[in-house]
């Protein structure tokens, strides 16, 4: 059978080279021929573009993350009308239901934020910033959003640029001028989240100030281990790149289909568990 | 020849000043150019006679000093101003674009066209056959006119500049050393042509280190040296030694012309 | 620069007979060209043949149809000697102008699309009247309109959205408006369809033609792209432009008025940028804060592609056509072949670098030495 | 260029007497020095008074400091009339390289160092050898090598981790190596310790000193551009740099092997981004695949900013030292700000031009007029 | 004078031609200079003398020809290797570069040191010292060595480029129109020079198109005419008339020159 795998993340972001590595996995599981397709920045011009190259090779079955429904919208709708089966990913789940996608394997961006809002809210925190790699990116910009509404309290979003170098000096400026802030969350465990680790340990306030992330990355897992952070959210991102391809291998060869969803997460990791997964996430796995 | 009385000046310059930063380059110069008279200004290296004409044609603002143009003061603000009004120039480092071809630097910033309304195009083929024969005028066979200009020799690159300000000319002509690249027989149709034009009411102004060139066709002669005025002679006043020792500062040339044989 | 042979009427000793091969590799958009056929052989042979079909020529045309009239743009300030670095920031924040018209004020696009092209001109005004007053290089001066604009599309989005950085439903805004079909959309989808019932183009197994005509936006590229080399090489307009990039100096003296030409093409530029926001607005039904990202960098690659000097003074808008061609060819390209996703950029680069190499080569070993 | 300075013993009346001031501004880098006093003005009233704390100047300076390693590179090779586009994947590629040979291989930094800029070196001579066989335009050369880069970071990163893309371990690997303290970390922890003590610097409750040491890279930093600044001032080797940037042709005839002296400058950039590369990769124990990502883009805007012309053969090395400084302070210094952190990019852009109007209006001023 | 029997000719092209894409600049010229000689290049403009003396200096490679040099055939990769083997050249567009200074200009290339090891660096008093004496010698007052060659005057900048070559001056001096913006005095100066180098043994090759000049100074002189030798004669065979006519050309300039008064 042959799939392809078109997402919004880049191959070498970290949380989608996990994807990436699930499709891989499935694709050698199957047997199945399976590209893994994204544009190489946040855009959603060109993302519809890649749907489109992908619709016209004809393949067994398509699998897309939605953030922009009303940008890839007739994209989906024209693989669907090709006939060519279409599972939705990570995001987006019922607007790609409504083109005609079969089903959705993951969790809302929002949601997962406002897991982590409300994990913080509970920990105590009453005032946070949220350290935001990519503005405009629409899916970070939810997760911010999310946590917000979890969280309740002053929400200051914190743009930065993709330094690791920079994101620490942002995060150590803004809790030095403003000594209220609680609480730290980080859209991106190894671009965003360690140099937040940092920061918060450099001005000496490790213990007071929480820090929570998103996705996973070892170092942060082990700060999370050593109690340096509070959790990772975890939203098994590797499921969102296999199941989807084994299930539209199966449809290719006999026909099958779940009935229903799968949420892959959130799943919030925390001290107990965070040691277990350093391995499998220093490996790309989780 | 026309003798200078006869009109009042076309353009006259009062007591013009110069500063780049902290270097004077003009100390106050007056100077004018009559219809049909051509005015030689001559003078040392540095003396100050390029700044003296970009003043004039509008590339440099004079620090103090006026410009009457016509009998009314002007205030150039660009090139294209002093061009409207009808000054042309041929600066030193002659002000074209070695990328863009022959034809097309000859023409830049007038060029002819043809159709109209939104089909108004730049009309190749006239401009093309112009330029051509305007270069024949000054003696160079161009290969083809849309050579680029950088692959020009120099005194073929000297002669589209010339040509053009020539053919644009209106009523003042400005030369800023034409000659110096020139070989004999262009040398001697640059001659000519300034005497044309002057016989056509256009007053020239002939900037030149050769002074047989100047005593070949100025009316008047003013020297520059060092940012200021040394004097000014009218033809006949002065013979072709005296205004070599005034060009050159007033030195003492003696001994190396001597060992070189007369004036250089 | 080449639009000016004529022929000689006598023939000179001091000139080589020349082929017409010759004389045509010696304009740099025929280089260029040279470039498209070598990435199209390479495509041949290594994509998935669906690259090559009719679905799949409009497919990579419609990328480089949105690049491309970005590079034009960017080819004749280039020409003109200066950049525009807030090119991208400009497709995001004029979408977002478009977008809030069209949906927050309901304007209709008769006057939607109007007011946005006289904005976006109004912003390259701005860039422009800095950079002629400051005399500071328009790199660096662009480059804070690129922040600022960038900036401004967040602000204001979240303005026009309450908080969101996504604004949609242009779509059914439009919808019914008699100015849509004509940017955005297909045209001719009835001749499609008519070919389609004739056997004459593919279609799928429901038997919908696969594609349903030729998308606007490489209507407007091609249109755009003729009239900027119309300009560029037969009128006087062009002549100016050429004069301005190669010496401002020798041009200001030479009576062109450098800075009104310089002001325009910092207009015409924005316009471009409008121009395809406008489009992908429509297209896409909504706009947000990371459109145009990094495009200012893609139009100028493209533009060099196809020949034009980073310097000024040279350079040729059906280059800079022929350039976006190849970008685009080799950025949808790739997915049609094998090559696993992490390879992808190293492909993008050397595909670039032996396409630029090849019609570089053709062209020196065609016209001369050192 | 300023640094030939003689008294001319006799007087000339065709000069003005000159102020020391004006003269001191006629040097590009002194330009840059009013845009810093402007942005640290600017600062001083509307951010936080943490951020003139010690504390909070170790925190903007070292991510200037690294910036401006790089900046000072591109503005070596941006007098020497090239660019280098490259660069930002370069940190990336060279991390992996360092990264590798410390963790992958157990090398000793003794070695895994001169390795990694030898290699770095190597990789900048075949962009250079490239850009001088071909004749291409460096930018589009180096934009290839951008892509290229990057893309090989990414696959040698899985390869050398198994499929992750960020490889960790650096620190452990190079635990108790004695070369580690002058490449991460802070320098004269005693000093610090010792000022603390004395009451001189602010502590933390517990008594350690609040800052605990100068950065590495900002020594780094100010070693470089001294060094940078040497060369291109006071050596045949700067007065043929400015030559090769400032016409080839001319510089060539008269006797400067340009090509050397471009090759020469691209190794010697690409060695500025390993590093930075070794400096990060030793101070964040790990290296990913995003590293340096833009940062060419920042070098070039820092040289930009301390006077370097992009046309190549003019510029100062203490220029893009306080260049880089200028943008390190308005990144950082905005967060110390009450902002609206959506407006981020607004003021980003706003500040990086008052201070090049700024700058550039001073030195207008002072130099003379049309 | 010297005779130029008396030596081996220190560099000899032969049948040297250039092409350039479909220009033919040379078509087949030879050419010789024998130590201590004066030899004069003339000919009209577009005849090809820049490019034949730069393909004697390393800047173009013969499309076909040989270059023999000190009896050894050579063929020079760049301008370096012509200046090593003790070539020195100034060029008709002078290769300066205008942002930098008169000294860095002066010394481009061939810096002079002080210290030694790493600390070994461009010795700035010495080179500004010695950039000044060189140019008053050649007749120009600078204001200061560190003034941007691009705010020089022409005759200024063509002076810092004769400078420049007499002294790094080895065994041949090619001068490429050298007196072509040059003032009286500063014409006197480098004529004298000329006169001087050539007394201590160094081969000149003199362009120019000043007939006077290059009876001057010329002990030889070889006419080019659209890329072809049109003859060479020694001093004293021919008068100035008759290498006017040959440097035209061969053309008619009789009328000319009789509105104009004699040689120009
Ligand atoms: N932009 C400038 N900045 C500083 N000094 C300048 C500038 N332009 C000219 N000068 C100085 O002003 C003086 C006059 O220069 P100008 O070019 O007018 O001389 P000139 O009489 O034309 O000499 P030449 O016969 O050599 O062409 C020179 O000494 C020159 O160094
Ligand atoms: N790079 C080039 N490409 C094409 N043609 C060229 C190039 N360089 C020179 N030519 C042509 O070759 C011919 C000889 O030029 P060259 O510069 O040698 O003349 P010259 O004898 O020095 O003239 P002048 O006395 O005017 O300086 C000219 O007609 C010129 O147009
Ligand atoms: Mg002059
Ligand atoms: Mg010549």
């Amino acid at each position: 059978a042959d799939i392809i795998v078109v997402s919004h993340g880049q191959a070498s972001d970290p949380f989608w080279s996990v994807v990436k590595n699930g499709v891989e996995k499935a694709a050698a599981d199957t047997g199945a021929n399976v590209e893994y397709r994204a544009p190489e920045t946040f855009d959603m011009v060109a993302m519809s573009q890649l749907i489109d190259a992908a619709v016209n090779q004809e393949p067994d079955g398509i699998v897309v993350s939605v953030p922009d429904a009303d940008a890839l919208g007739p994209s989906i709708e024209r693989a669907v009308a090709a006939g060519i089966p279409v599972i939705s990913m990570n995001s987006g789940g019922a607007a790609a239901k409504s083109f005609g996608a079969l089903l959705h394997v993951g969790q809302e961006e929002f949601d997962a934020g406002r897991a982590a809002g409300e994990k913080m809210a509970e920990l105590g925190g009453t005032s946070a910033i949220c350290i935001n790699h990519e503005v405009g990116n629409v899916s970070l910009d939810e997760r911010c959003a999310g946590f917000a509404e979890g969280f309740g309290g002053t929400v200051e979003v914190l743009p930065t640029t993709n330094d690791p170098a920079e994101i620490e000096s942002k995060v150590q400026a803004s809790l030095d001028s403003n000594p209220d802030v609680d609480t730290v969350i980080a859209l991106g465990a190894s671009l965003a989240g360690e140099p937040a680790v940092a920061a918060v340990a450099a001005l000496g306030r490790t213990g007071e100030v929480n820090v929570g992330s998103f996705d996973l990355s070892a170092n942060f897992l082990q700060a999370v281990a050593d109690g340096n952070a509070t959790f990772a959210i975890d939203q098994q991102q590797y499921l969102q790149g296999y199941l989807p391809v084994v299930f539209l291998a199966l449809h290719a060869d006999y026909g099958l289909i779940p009935g229903g969803n799968v949420p892959s997460g959130p799943n919030l990791i925390t001290a107990d568990k965070a040691a277990q997964v350093v391995e499998l996430s220093a490996e790309g796995i989780r | 020849m026309n003798s200078r009385t006869e009109h009042a000046p076309i353009i006259h310059m009062d007591n013009i000043e110069k500063h780049f930063g902290n270097v004077i380059a003009l100390a106050g110069v007056s100077f004018d150019v009559s219809p049909g008279e051509c005015h030689c200004l001559l003078g040392d290296n540095g003396a100050g006679k390029s700044t003296f004409i970009k003043t004039m044609s509008g590339v440099h603002k004079p620090t103090k000093g006026s410009i009457m143009f016509e009998g009314r003061e002007m205030h150039f603000d660009s090139p294209r101003d002093s061009m409207e009004a009808g000054i042309a120039t041929v600066y030193q480092d002659l002000a074209m674009i070695p990328l863009m071809s022959v034809t097309r630097n000859f023409f830049m910033g007038r060029e002819p066209t043809k159709g109209s309304g939104p089909f108004k195009r730049f009309d190749t083929e006239t401009a093309n056959a112009i330029t051509m024969e305007q270069m024949k005028k000054m003696g160079i066979n161009l290969r083809a006119p849309d050579q680029a200009v950088g692959t020009l020799s120099g005194g073929e690159r000297q002669t589209v500049a010339i040509a053009r300000a020539v053919y644009f000319g209106a009523k003042v002509l400005i030369l800023d050393e034409p000659t110096s690249a020139l070989g004999v027989r262009q040398t001697s149709n640059v001659l000519a042509t300034i005497d044309r034009v002057r016989k056509d009411g256009i007053g020239v102004v002939f900037i030149t280190h050769n002074v047989r060139h100047a005593m070949a066709v100025g009316d008047r002669f003013t020297v520059l040296n060092r940012g200021k005025t040394l004097g000014t002679a009218q033809r006949g006043q002065i013979t072709p030694d005296e205004l070599q020792d005034l060009m050159a500062g007033g030195q003492e040339l003696a001994q190396l012309e001597g060992s070189l044989g007369g004036t250089v | 620069m080449a639009a000016d042979s004529t022929a000689t009427t006598q023939t000179d000793e001091r000139i080589k007979q020349e082929s017409l091969f010759t004389r045509l590799m010696k304009r740099p958009e025929l280089g260029a060209i040279a470039g498209v056929i070598l990435v199209t052989v390479f495509f041949l042979f290594t994509a998935d043949p669906a690259m090559f079909s009719l679905a799949g020529f409009m497919n990579f045309m419609s990328p480089a149809a949105q690049l491309g009239i970005l590079a034009i743009g960017a080819a004749l300030l280039m020409v003109g000697g200066e950049f525009d670095l807030s090119l991208g920031s400009m497709v995001a924040f004029a979408g977002l102008f478009f977008g809030a018209c069209v949906v927050t004020f309901g304007i209709p696009l008769l006057f939607a699309i109007p007011l946005t092209l006289l904005f976006a001109a109004l912003v390259g005004n701005l860039n422009g009247q800095i950079v002629l007053r400051t005399g500071l290089p328009s790199f660096i001066v662009t480059l804070a309109f690129l922040f600022i604009l960038r900036g401004l599309s967040l602000v204001g989005l979240k303005w026009a959205t309450d908080g969101s950085t996504q604004l949609r439903g242009v779509r059914e805004a439009v919808e019914g408006d008699w100015l849509a079909p004509i940017f955005s959309g297909e045209a001719f989808p009835g001749l499609f369809v008519m070919l389609a019932e004739a056997g004459l183009i593919d279609t799928f197994k429901n038997g919908t033609p696969k594609v349903q005509g030729i998308p606007v936006e490489i209507l407007w590229f091609v249109v755009i792209a003729l009239i900027a080399n119309y300009v560029l090489t037969r009128t006087p307009y062009g002549n100016w432009i050429f004069a301005s990039g190669g010496d401002a100096n020798a041009a200001s003296n030479s009576g062109v008025p450098v800075r009104r030409v310089k002001l325009s093409l910092f207009m015409i530029t924005a316009c471009c940028a409008a121009m395809v926001a406008i489009i992908t607005v429509l297209d896409s039904g909504s706009t947000d804060a990371r459109r145009g990202f990094q495009k200012e960098f893609e139009a100028i690659i493209a533009a060099v592609i196809g020949g034009c000097l980073l310097t000024g003074g040279y350079g040729s808008a059906l280059g800079a056509f022929f350039g976006a061609i190849i970008f685009g060819m080799v950025l949808i390209g790739l997915t049609y072949t094998d090559i696993d996703q992490d390879w992808y950029l190293v492909f993008l680069g050397g595909m670039l670098l032996i396409a630029v190499v090849f019609n570089n080569l053709i062209r020196k070993r065609v016209t001369g030495e050192r």
